[in-house]
């Protein structure tokens, strides 16, 4: 039997162990325990955040499956529905890079085609310190080519996703991962061990000691142990992985098929409770027909193993040697190690003898939540900032090349090129615009995705920076042409126990909620990531926001890029004094604080209504909202990636920097032919959105006077070649050098 | 004109290929696993896709190769049927000895996925038919390992028999060590056999045929094909 | 003085090695019914131009444990010559 | 018996090495000066049931031209043990 203190080593609480103890109505013994400690671990059991998740509205008329299975799914017609979840990979990818964010990805794959669809992107969201730093250098190069390698050969485009750097992440770098898959509604498959004597098989790779105890490893600070325990990372095979795909899809079309379970953390002890606590049932299963790599492997090894590329599977009695014909026609195990039982337990075998027995939903849901306590950071009473103490540069050309060479603001090619982002010929908007379109072959519809989050806005105000993230990314699905439709979240903070981080989180999940309640745009899955800490400092707030939205008709599509010479250039939304939060102000100026933008979700919505109706109708070149970096980066974005310059002129009472750099919301560029521009007004009269020009798509140079009754008070003026490759070559040569 | 497009274990590009054939096109195709054999009757174009076919472990190809699918393909390739090998595909071919040369990791050791531009250096083949001499098109690439390598032997031959049908070049048609993403001997992009009638190129022509897809410059491989199979058959051969 | 050092680059026992499965797969394939097991690692060759042997033995260590592997999943060794 | 194989897979000399020039570069970069030529290969670890040691040498090499090594960039040795 194992007490208190072989609890308390495998990161238990005291009343934690007593509730197992109360459950059990005995003791357990060591590989009960060890079964519970990795359940009831913050990363399996959400046992800190769940009432807070709770706040979030998930449910709408597309909801067709919201958080509690592997993935959400949101119906987007035709009988087709997009399945989508982000994970964290966050503690791997920090102790050993490439493998850790390669199967992070390998994860999050297979909790898409788990529920019975074809993966068909990947967007990757992450963070790291600063580039000067070597080690972060070496981290971020191996990320990437961890994500790269994965995805590549398993042939999902990864078409989008997001990079910040900041010193918060230094040692802790976040690494989200996020899949998308499409889905007729009748293939739907859930996670569920339902049907007294149906066969319980494991299929795909061998299991080996490799990952023990990763769900722990990453529900706790990251110290210099970490990198002793290395068993925690593993080796991602993407080789089987696809095979596993290939595999259980081709199994999934069959009707005796009961349910289906990918193997992440906490391994075969996660799959088997879990499917039984859906289904209200029990599992016995045998550890000694489990196939190994490696020789004299425990019971409690074998069941807490993280080997990569494995699922469980549910079959209907009789049907096994079904299940090992479809797995060998792709060179693959597939085993039966136990059947599905009525008695609620996990019966844990080894070679016939019972070795452990639990109540199943116990294990999959009965960590006691704790209740922690919230308060308001001391740093968050002296983030003000006296905007009129700060002088604004004379010289904007040079203030507009420090933010384009910003890896904050610079182009993320270095990252996507190493990505595959056209297999499967779907992806028709690039990575490089503010959201990826994929067409659906065989209907006139399409999906536009996104990743986004201001960790540093949510450092600032917690509350506004949630909001921010929920609106921006719809602003980037609706410039695009989508309306947006679901979102799944990552949220990754530092140590919950502490209650400055614990306010953060509830903060950040309050302001989400409302905007994705304002948009329409509930949550269908997501992830928790806490203990992203060093012993000097916590990360910012990040709670990351991945989001799908519709596109009715495909061809209705828009970009960013400016088109055509002679285009008139609008603003949407309204120019703001506001420069708190912004790049300009931290990364040129050198002040860290102020508050961030604030967020109207009033006006964000009709901004955004007002341009999707524009981009539907037809009548504009290109869209771009303003983010950071501001007006003037966005221009200058605009420019870049059209290969044309941009001439035109702001009237304004306000200080021109901040109409210039700072990051006011609710802003959207579009460039549309003149003839269309008094409709635009229209429109935009109609939605009681503000609307203004700003200029002419123009060769040459990217030129932009503000002026003050008429008179010039700022301006820059510079070949948008000159910045092109200022902005394009930033986070190569910072890399590379 | 009858298709194949081969899958092996890890192929990925498979799907791809089989559109451009059969919905692009409009030609009837199959898929072929990779336990499977056929009969070079069957078929008239044989499509190896690309991907990561074992990974690429050990090396890019190598295990693909000894598939019994490959020995049809050897088979119709020796019977004169049109072979495509695509990314993966070229490198299976190579591995196979259908081409000459080998394939390294990028010079870089990075994994490319942009456009390039190719100079059309033989348009005399059954793939490039359509495409005029000198020609510079825009067609995506997306591989790890895609540095081609032969000696200087190999390579004298190669370029003697107009064995390099693709090179990559700059905007304006120059073969340039700036426009080489890999490192490829000579900006290498594209070879065909001696017989001509088995083609490997890196980029992926099938990733821009469709005007949706933005370039339509890879179309032309596939239509050319057909129009030499059309051709092939209107005169008996 | 130039030494020639030779190292190896292995996964540690018990971290799964897919490429060493797939050539395994492959060589029982090709009819070597034989094959127990396969691993596969890298082999790293460095000339070295150094003050000594003792030196390069540094050197090499330092640079094993720095660049040429990751403790986290790999062992090294290595001669010199 | 069992016997373990020891195989070096090496790109032949005039085969440009990307890997060893690219670890070459950040070697330099990090400090070591006396870096004077880095080449990668392969290190292929074979546990093989075979009938003798003759038998497994004429397996080995079997594998190594027929799958382990491409003749047309690269080079192998072996030792059996
Ligand atoms: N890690 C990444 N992986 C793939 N694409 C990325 C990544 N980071 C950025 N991108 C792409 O680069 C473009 C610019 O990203 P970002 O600056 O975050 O856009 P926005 O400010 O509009 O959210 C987007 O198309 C985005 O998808
Ligand atoms: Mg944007």
């Amino acid at each position: 039997m194992a007490g208190r203190d072989d609890a308390r080593k495998l990161g238990l609480a005291d009343y934690e162990y007593d509730e197992i103890v109360k459950t059990l109505g005995r003791e357990p013994n060591y590989l009960e325990l060890g079964m519970y400690s990795v359940m009831w671990s913050e990363h399996c059991s959400y046992k800190n955040s769940k009432p807070v998740l709770k706040r979030f509205p998930t449910s709408g008329p597309r909801v067709l499956q919201g958080p509690g299975e592997n993935a959400g799914i949101v119906d987007i017609g035709d009988n087709l529905a997009v399945v989508m979840k982000v994970e964290s990979h966050n503690h791997p990818s920090a102790v050993e890079p490439y493998q850790g964010a390669a199967t992070g990805v390998g994860g999050i794959i297979r909790d898409i085609f788990t529920m019975g669809a074809r993966p068909v992107a990947l967007l990757d969201s992450l963070r790291f310190g600063s580039l000067d730093d070597p080690r972060v250098k070496y981290l971020f190069s191996g990320v990437v080519s961890g994500i790269a390698d994965y995805g590549n050969c398993m042939g999902i485009p990864t078409v989008g996703g997001e990079v910040y750097f900041d010193d918060s992440y230094r040692d802790n770098p976040l690494v989200n991962a996020m899949c998308v898959g499409i889905i007729q509604h009748d293939r739907i498959v859930k996670g569920r061990a339902a049907g007294v004597g149906n066969s319980v098989m494991l299929v795909g790779s061998t299991t080996g000691r490799d990952g023990m105890h990763g769900a722990s490893f990453a529900s706790e600070e990251l110290s210099e142990d970490s990198v002793a325990k290395r068993p925690s990372v593993q080796v991602g095979d993407p080789f089987m992985e696809k095979l596993l795909l290939e595999a259980c899809l081709e199994l999934l079309q069959n009707k005796w098929v009961v349910g289906i379970q990918d193997l992440g953390a906490a391994g075969l002890t996660s799959s088997s409770c879990e499917t039984a606590a859906r289904a209200g049932s029990g599992i016995e299963l045998d550890v000694a027909l489990v196939p190994r790599r490696e020789e004299n492997m425990t019971p409690y090894e074998v069941m807490i193993s993280e080997s990569q590329e494995r699922m469980l599977v549910i079959v209907e009695k009789g049907h096994e040697q079904d299940v090992k014909k479809i797995f060998e026609k792709w060179d693959l195990n597939a085993v039966k190690i136990g059947t599905v039982t009525d008695d609620g337990m996990l019966r844990v075998l080894e070679n016939g003898t019972v070795v452990a027995e639990v109540p199943a939903r116990s294990l999959a849901d009965g960590a006691p939540s704790v209740k922690r306590e919230s308060r308001k950071p001391d740093y968050m009473e002296t983030l003000d900032v006296d905007l009129s103490s700060i002088k604004i540069p004379a010289d904007l050309n040079d203030v507009l090349i420090k933010l384009l060479s910003s890896p904050n603001i610079a182009s993320k090619a270095w990252v996507y090129q190493q990505y595959d982002h056209t297999v499967r010929t779907d992806t028709v908007v690039p990575p490089g615009s503010d959201a990826a379109v994929l067409r659906i072959k065989g209907t006139k519809k399409g999906i536009a995705l996104t990743t986004d989050c201001n960790g540093y806005y949510c450092y600032l105000d917690p509350y506004e920076g949630g909001k921010q993230a929920v609106a921006e990314a719809a602003r980037n699905l609706v410039v695009a042409g989508a309306r947006p439709l679901a979102i799944t979240d990552c949220l990754n903070f530092g140590n919950p126990e502490k209650p400055g981080v614990y306010y953060q989180f509830e903060k950040c999940v309050d302001g989400m909620a409302e905007a994705a309640r304002y948009l329409n745009t509930p949550v269908i899955s997501g992830n928790v990531s806490f203990y992203n800490e060093t012993r000097e400092n916590a990360i910012y707030p990040t709670p990351v926001v991945g989001m799908v939205g519709l596109l009715e008709d495909v061809e209705k599509r828009c970009t960013m890029a400016f088109k055509k010479e002679g285009d008139v250039v609008v603003l949407l939304g309204e120019n703001t004094d506001e420069l708190g939060g912004s790049v300009y102000l931290r990364e040129v100026m050198g002040v860290k604080g102020g508050r961030p933008p604030r967020l109207n979700l009033d006006v964000e919505k009709r901004v955004q209504d007002c341009c999707l109706k524009a981009i539907e109708l037809g009548l504009v070149h290109s869209a771009h909202d303003v983010s950071e970096g501001g007006l003037a980066v966005a221009l200058a974005e605009s420019c870049i990636a059209g290969n044309t310059g941009f001439s035109g002129e702001i009237e304004t009472e306000l200080r021109h920097d901040a109409v210039l750099f700072g990051e006011g919301q609710s802003r959207i560029i579009m460039s549309l032919p003149e003839e269309n521009l008094s409709l635009i007004q229209k429109i935009a009269g109609e939605s009681n959105v503000n609307i203004s020009v700003l200029g002419f798509v123009k060769q040459g140079n990217f030129k932009i006077e503000v002026k003050h009754k008429g008179v010039n008070i700022g301006k820059i003026d510079i070949p948008v070649e000159e910045i092109a490759g200022i902005w394009g070559n930033a986070i190569r040569w910072k890399v590379e050098n | 004109m009858k298709c194949a497009v081969i899958m092996f274990p890890g192929s990925n590009c498979d799907v791809d290929c089989y559109h451009a054939c059969r919905d692009v096109l409009g030609q009837p195709t199959e898929y072929v696993f990779h336990k499977e054999k056929f009969s070079s009757v069957d078929f008239d174009l044989i499509v190896l896709p690309g991907g990561f076919s074992y990974g690429d472990y050990l090396r890019a190809g190598a295990i693909a190769r000894f598939s019994p699918a490959m020995e049809s393909v050897i088979k119709a390739a020796e019977a004169g049927k049109l072979i495509l090998g695509i990314c993966n595909g070229f490198q299976i071919l190579l591995e196979a000895k259908l081409l000459p040369g080998a394939m390294k990791r990028n010079r870089d050791l990075k994994f490319h996925c942009h456009d390039v531009f190719l100079r059309v250096e033989n348009n005399n083949t059954p793939f490039t038919g359509l495409y005029k001499k000198g020609e510079i098109i825009k067609v995506p690439i997306a591989h790890g390992e895609g540095n081609y390598f032969a000696d200087r032997d190999t390579m004298e031959k190669l370029k003697a028999r107009g064995g390099v049908v693709f090179t990559y070049c700059d905007r304006d048609g120059n073969v340039t060590e700036e426009a080489n993403p890999n490192g490829s001997v000579e900006n290498i992009a594209g070879i065909v056999s001696e017989q001509g009638n088995v083609l490997g190129m890196m980029p992926h022509p099938e990733r821009c045929a469709e005007d949706i897809l933005g370039n339509t410059d890879g179309r032309r491989v596939f239509e050319s094909i057909l129009q030499y199979v059309e051709g092939s058959v209107a005169h008996g051969r | 003085m130039i030494i020639n050092a030779r190292i190896n680059v292995r996964f540690k026992s018990g971290v799964l090695d897919p490429q060493g499965t797939a050539i395994k797969g492959a060589l029982k394939h090709l009819g070597f019914d034989g094959v127990e097991d396969v691993r596969v690692g890298k082999l790293i060759e460095i000339k070295l131009d150094a003050a000594s042997k003792e030196d390069a033995e540094g050197q090499i260590k330092d640079m094993c444990e720095k660049l040429l592997a990751n403790p986290v999943i790999e062992d090294y060794s290595f001669e010199l010559s």
